[in-house]
């Protein structure tokens, strides 16, 4: 089953305190998951812990799910950082600021693990 | 041992200037009232992964090298380069900045600073109707009305509310949280939200909606609004607008739940219009919760040095400036750029994957203390001090308002000012030698 | 009649600037002449002649000067800045600023344009049988005024922030446009055929007429019965009133 | 050892009562001298008009500009004034330029230095925000700087002046000019930033500022006092109270009654007032409004405690940037214009808007008149400061087409030609036929202000003085400044030679030289008892209401390169 989901990125503080650590385990813990709330998790059958698959049409990432009940229906939040920038909008429309929040994606249970920081960006030096 | 007291704290835009430090042989082993955030940058570099040399990639492998050949291999880069991208120079000195825009000068570069991803929209919306806003100790001494828009200080900003907002004891302000009203507007309920005494829950990307039915509210338009807007009831629109209009001293702190949602730099726009329109009634101000502890300084540096504050195009030798053309992510994107200098900043991890990619293709100079995703696409990386720890410096807080950030410890690392003259040096060397 | 035939020789990601590319500028001057003009590319300067072909018939004025672009001058920015008369026929997608501050003459497009084009336009006309990108006939960063004369046909989409702070000129669109069309505009018509979202926000003056569907329609517009225009009766709203606009937006 | 000797110079320096008189300058290591070895270089003045370097003693050129210049990116590429205006690429010797009301650090340097400015005087540091001051005169190129710090609404001013603390009040003073590395006391429509934290004003001189219970009145007189006790080389500086407000020439004229009774303990004036255009206004509304120069005038000519400044007007585009909160509120509004604001903890307030001046406008003509009229209804040109109050009042790179409103009655007639009759009737200038000398523009440029700061080094060509010159490529005796004004405008707007400190940094009109100028600040002495006593009353605002600490709150040495410390001996 494929969940249809708003896609919002920001900060949280494990991240801003790994802001110097980020070829750390820590990072990876503090920013490759996705947040729903659990009746969204409910939904795909996922409980905190297992892989998510976020797909967007700039990409797709594998993340660890995440609760946080603080999310309505249908809202995903990926803490900033690159797990969520492999999904998130480049257009810049016409002023800059590329689309970091409210993208739209389809979210889905997997058996992948997410990548590490590292593996990620080798990902790009390579392609 | 030398305990080192107000020192500034060099990590979000909070910039308190509060921190005791201790030093043992020239390590931070005690840090007094920092946050989670502070106390990481500063009792936590001892651990991070810190760049020890200067490498230059050979083979794919990054190999290391010294300080000169880092410079000369750097320079050749920029020198070659017909459309630079210098990006970042936030969590730096101005004093570090101010070499950096004239090294982009005089490469013809273009040069932008982390607010591309995080407050741009918000100078976008200050060149559209201005920025009313204040120092924070006015919020302090005087605000009975605390509005928190697309912000979530608890997690970004720790201190905030205790030092210059919610919670913090001022002149006129005598009790504190007691004083005053607390109203947090977001798209999910977060940590900062459960504080507060009102909590508005906005459909995501929907706020320019509700701006502008508060502004007509304010304005004495109510007739216009309809019964729901933005997933919010008229009732508590007017509601709201009412809070605002009724307060002695209201100020809104925005973030990137504004700068970044749909209709982007309008809804900061709408943000000083409300604001303006609320000092018919009562007195009312705006600050943005700026996130890297120097991005104001940049955007400060910037507008004396080039007439403005970020996204600057150096091709034609004079300033040109223009946000969704000579952005970051723009020339990127659009894959302009040949060449790219990151520095106090961390592209790699900020920017879209297309973004991200590009800048895999083309040569990357990286300056920085600590390894980061930047890193594994960097072609030349050097290694710097630790501004506000190993460098001093002038950093601006979010309300610009400009402080001395110490010296703590020593290092053998050069500063980004140092790094940025001798690539200046070099490049000029390179150019007579051309 | 004077014809000039720009081909592009291989297509480029550093944006060619081709400012000084305007029938004004070359009426009257020959293919060496045309071939030796500088335009900007990345940090420098470079002769027209090094990225395109340049073919010449006949020499005239301005206004009997025609400049036709082959190729995909998609990264070829400001063809058509500040001219005052002639034409220019480009048959591909161009780059930004195409036709900034025109004043006269004509510039037809067979492609996509992307943004800011037609921007602080004066007089002229542009016709886009393409999309349009951001910025359509807008107004730079701070000034309050965007597009003061002239006329823009969109044979296509538009994205968002089309007319922003448009002081005169018309600007119609046959498709759909994005978010935000016709922003603190003062003056000037703008037609859109298509769907619009959250239109005419702040507009002080000026007529907007949309004839598709509109999304998020801003809560600062008084509906004050209908108006009727060639034929066709629209909803007519009143505003922006919070800038104590005296705007019409007209929607089906 | 460096000497340069100018030949044939037509010397206009009234410092030394020398009008336009023909004669050699000679130079030595940066100063005026007697004499020079044969071997000194030679600059051929060729008889052309000599002056001291130009003062600008009233700019907004350093720190609040910067607000101007983030929200006009427009103002960018603003080209009006051909060779002092707009985008002009890095050179060599010069980095990149941009701007015409707010340009950039550079180019306000090279544009003040090309009409032979050598000295700015910035018109507004706020204390808190001191650094940001010195950080843009860091990377202000050629001139040498100094700044009026502000202190009208200050907390703790107030309440020393409430609590009648007047010794603590003046070490406050001197601790707060050498916290922002000050030259002055810098008054700004006094209470009324306080009140401004409550989206208030005060109306007048005698109305009360919330919760301090002090009158702007009080606040003025007791600044005053302080600025005297500790013998202050400039006297206060004000910026009168109902700024831009029909009707307020009367508080203007009271405010400087106000001052008959202030005795300077050193030789200058007791009271500056500055822009008087902006507070010269009769009538009750912008309906009846009128020039309020006439009665404003008579009272300075009748008067001789005080000088004050122009602010003249030049129409097109300028932008507006004070610390008189309010007023810029009430501006925004008025002309839906942008509005940026910056209310300062415990200190003040500030706000920018841009607007422009038409002469389609009649306030807008009138407002223009009103310049014009003070400067010619004056009769002592050593009052009299010329400015633009610039950016307020437009652009500084404006001053040679505004020396030709002085100085030419037909260039007058020429722009009145184009006023409607409203304006006409508005203003008494039509009917002023005065033209000022070249001898009398130099008074007003240069030499006034040297005694006006008490820097005898400054604004004069005396032997000892600064060799801070200017040659302008005029020919006094052969030029009917009446009608040539185009030629007079002209000459004045690119210098033939402009040096500073005996280093020639422009050369017909070219920048040749960009060397950093000096910062001028001052320390004023205060007894240790007083101090101390005064520091623990700031200690207790800086625990409980500043949100800096006050150890950093002093400007550190290293923002003044090149500083130059003045001592102030205080009189307790």
């Amino acid at each position: 089953m494929k969940l249809k989901a708003n896609l919002i990125s920001g900060r949280t503080a494990d991240q801003g305190a790994h802001l110097e650590a980020k070829t750390y385990k820590g990072y990876f813990d503090a920013c490759a998951y996705c947040e729903l709330n659990s009746s969204d998790l409910g939904k795909l059958g996922v409980s905190e812990g297992d892989s998510l698959k976020v797909t967007t049409n700039f990409g797709e990432v594998v993340v660890f799910a995440k609760a946080n009940d603080g999310n309505p229906d249908g809202l995903a939040f990926i803490p900033m950082g690159p797990w969520a920038n492999a999904v998130l909008d480049p257009d810049t429309h016409g002023c800059g600021m590329p689309g970091l929040k409210g993208v739209p994606s389809e979210i889905e249970a997997t058996k992948e693990e997410p990548l590490d920081m590292k593996s990620l960006m080798k990902q790009y030096r390579e392609d | 041992m030398p305990v080192i007291k107000d020192a500034v704290c060099s990590l979000c835009g909070s910039l308190c200037d509060d921190i005791t430090v201790t030093v043992e042989d020239n390590k931070i082993t005690k840090i007094e009232n920092a946050c989670i955030l502070g106390h990481s940058k500063f009792v936590g570099m001892f651990e991070h992964d810190r760049i020890e040399k200067p490498m230059i990639r050979k083979e794919g492998e990054l190999v290391p090298v010294s300080y000169e050949e880092a410079i000369e291999a750097a320079s050749k880069i920029l020198v070659n380069s017909r459309r630079t991208l210098s990006y970042g120079w936030c969590s730096t000195s101005c004093e570090a900045i101010s070499k950096a825009i004239q090294l982009a000068e005089e490469t013809g570069s273009l040069i932008d600073s982390t607010a591309n991803v995080c407050h741009g929209p918000s100078a976008l919306a200050a060149q559209e109707k201005g920025a009313p806003g204040a120092s924070l100790g006015e919020i302090k001494n005087r605000a009975d009305v605390i509005v928190f828009w697309g912000c979530n200080p608890v997690h970004a900003h720790p201190r905030h509310m205790s030092r210059y907002s919610s919670f913090s004891k001022g002149f006129f302000s005598t009790k504190g949280r007691k004083s005053r009203k607390m109203v947090v507007i977001d798209v999910r309920k977060t940590d900062t939200a459960k504080l507060a005494d009102k909590y508005v829950e906005i459909e995501q990307g929907s706020d320019l909606l509700l701006i502008t039915a508060l502004r007509s509210a304010v304005n004495g338009h109510e007739d216009v609004i309809p019964e729901t807007v933005a997933g919010i009831s008229k009732e508590e629109v007017l509601e709201l607008a009412e809070t605002l209009k009724n307060a002695q001293f209201s100020c809104i702190f925005f973030g990137m739940g504004v700068t970044q949602s749909r209709s982007k730099y309008k809804n900061g726009d709408g943000v000083s219009s409300l604001i303006s329109d609320l000092n018919q009634h009562s007195k009312a101000v705006m600050i943005g919760m700026r996130g890297h502890y120097n991005v104001t300084g940049f955007g400060q540096v910037a507008t004396w040095e080039t007439g403005f504050p970020m996204a600057i195009d150096f091709a034609r030798g004079f300033p040109y400036y223009n946000p969704g053309e000579t952005g970051a992510n723009d020339v990127l994107v659009r894959e302009e750029a040949d060449a790219a200098i990151i520095s106090a900043a961390d592209a790699g991890a900020h920017f879209p994957q297309k973004a991200v990619r590009h800048l895999a293709k083309i040569p990357v100079i990286q300056i920085d203390p600590y390894a980061n995703p930047t890193t594994e696409l960097a072609d030349v990386v050097i290694p710097a001090a630790v501004v506000g720890i190993e460098a001093e410096g002038t950093a601006y807080r979010m309300d610009a308002i400009p402080l001395r950030m110490k010296k703590l410890i020593d290092t053998e690392f050069k500063t980004d000012e140092q790094i940025a003259k001798d690539l200046i040096a070099k490049v000029r060397e390179l150019k007579e030698g051309a | 009649m004077q014809a000039v035939k720009l081909s592009l020789k291989k297509a480029n990601k550093i944006p060619i600037e081709a400012d000084t590319v305007t029938p004004d500028n070359l009426a009257g001057k020959t293919k060496e002449e045309i071939e030796a003009i500088p335009v900007w590319y990345g940090n420098g300067q470079c002769p027209l002649g090094d990225f395109f072909t340049v073919e010449v018939e006949g020499s005239d004025s301005a206004e009997n000067t025609k400049i036709v672009f082959e190729g995909d001058v998609s990264r070829v920015k400001r063809i058509g800045q500040g001219m005052s008369a002639g034409e220019i026929e480009i048959n591909g997608n161009v780059d930004m600023h195409c036709g900034f501050g025109m004043k006269g003459g004509k510039i037809v497009i067979n492609g996509d344009a992307d943004s800011w084009l037609g921007c602080e336009m004066k007089g002229g006309e542009i016709i886009l049988n393409g999309n349009a990108t951001y910025y359509v006939g807008s107004g730079y960063r701070g000034e309050s005024c965007g597009m003061r004369g002239g006329k823009i046909t969109i044979n296509g989409n538009a994205k968002d922030y089309l007319g922003e702070h448009m002081c005169g000129g018309e600007i119609l669109v046959t498709g759909n446009v994005g978010l935000l069309p016709a922003i603190s505009n003062n003056g000037g018509t703008i037609v859109i055929e298509g769907n619009a979202t959250m239109p005419a926000s702040e507009m002080k003056n000026g007529t907007v007429i949309i004839k598709g569907e509109v999304s998020d329609l801003l809560p600062s517009y008084k509906e004050d019965g209908t108006e009727e225009v060639e034929g066709v009766s629209y909803r007519k709203f009143v505003g922006d009133v919070n800038a104590g606009g005296k705007g019409m937006l007209l929607v089906k | 050892m460096s000497e340069i000797l100018i030949k044939n110079a037509n010397v206009c320096d009234p410092a030394q009562a020398i009008n336009c008189e023909t004669m050699d300058i000679c130079i030595r290591d940066g100063k005026i001298v007697e004499s020079v070895s044969e071997n000194a270089k030679v600059i051929d003045a060729g008889g052309r008009l000599t002056m001291a370097g130009g003062f600008d003693g009233h700019t907004h050129s350093a720190g609040k500009i910067n607000v101007g210049r983030f929200i006009n990116p427009n103002d960018a590429r603003k080209n009006l004034v051909p060779g002092l205006s707009g985008p002009e690429a890095r050179t060599e010797k010069t980095r990149a330029q941009v701007g015409y009301n707010t340009p950039n650090t550079y180019a306000i340097g090279y544009r003040y230095a090309k009409l032979g400015y050598t000295t700015i005087c910035e018109a507004a540091i706020p204390l808190l925000a001191a650094r940001h001051t010195h950080e843009e005169f860091k990377e202000i190129p050629i001139l040498d700087k100094m700044g009026l710090s502000l202190f009208g609404s200050n907390w703790q001013v107030m309440e020393y002046i409430r609590d009648k603390e007047p010794e603590k009040l003046a070490a406050y003073v001197a601790w707060g000019l050498k916290a922002s590395r000050g030259y002055g006391v810098k008054i700004v429509n006094a209470g009324g930033g306080e009140a401004w934290g409550w989206g208030k004003n005060v109306s007048g001189l005698y109305d009360p500022v919330p919760n301090f219970d002090v009158t702007p009145a009080e606040i003025l007189m007791g600044l005053a006092e302080a600025n005297e006790k500790l013998q202050l080389p400039h006297s206060v500086h004000v910026h009168c109270n109902n700024l831009g407000k029909p009707g307020n020439y009367e508080t203007t004229i009271e405010t400087m009654k106000m001052f008959e009774k202030v005795k300077p303990v050193v030789d200058r004036q007791a009271l500056h007032v500055t822009h008087v255009q902006f507070n010269a206004y009769a009538g009750t509304s912008w309906r009846d409004f009128e020039t309020g120069a006439p009665m404003v005038a008579d009272y300075l000519n009748g008067a001789d405690h005080l000088t004050f400044d122009l602010g003249q007007v030049i129409f097109g585009p300028a932008v507006t940037m004070t610390a008189d909160g309010p007023v810029e509120y009430a501006n925004s509004r008025m002309l839906h214009e942008k509005w940026s604001n910056q209310d300062i903890e415990l200190e003040d307030a500030s706000g920018v808007v841009p607007l422009s001046y038409s002469p389609k406008s009649f306030i807008n003509a009138v407002q223009w008149a009103i310049g014009i009229e003070l400067a010619l209804l004056v009769d002592d040109p050593w009052k009299m400061m010329f400015t633009t109050d610039s950016p307020n009042g437009g652009s500084f790179v404006n001053y040679p087409e505004a020396y030709t409103y002085l100085m030419s009655a037909k260039k007058r007639e020429q722009i009145i030609s184009g006023f409607g009759q409203m304006a006409l009737d508005r203003m008494v200038l039509p009917g002023l036929d005065k033209e000022l000398s070249f001898y009398e523009l130099a008074i007003m440029t240069r030499s006034m202000q040297s005694k006006m700061y008490s820097r005898p080094e400054k604004g004069n060509l005396k032997v000892g003085s600064d060799a801070d010159v200017a040659i302008y490529d005029i020919i006094t005796s052969d030029i009917d400044p009446s009608v040539e004004h185009e030629k007079v405008k002209q000459a004045f707007s690119g210098a033939t030679y402009t040096l500073k400190d005996g280093k020639v940094v422009v050369k017909d009109g070219k920048i040749e030289a960009t060397p950093m100028g000096r910062t001028y600040w001052v320390n004023a002495k205060v007894p240790a008892d007083i101090d101390s006593a005064m520091q623990k009353d700031t200690d207790i605002k800086f625990r409980k209401y500043y949100t800096v600490s006050k150890s950093n709150y002093m400007v550190e040495d290293s923002y003044l390169p090149i500083p130059v410390e003045i001592s102030a001996e205080g009189e307790f």
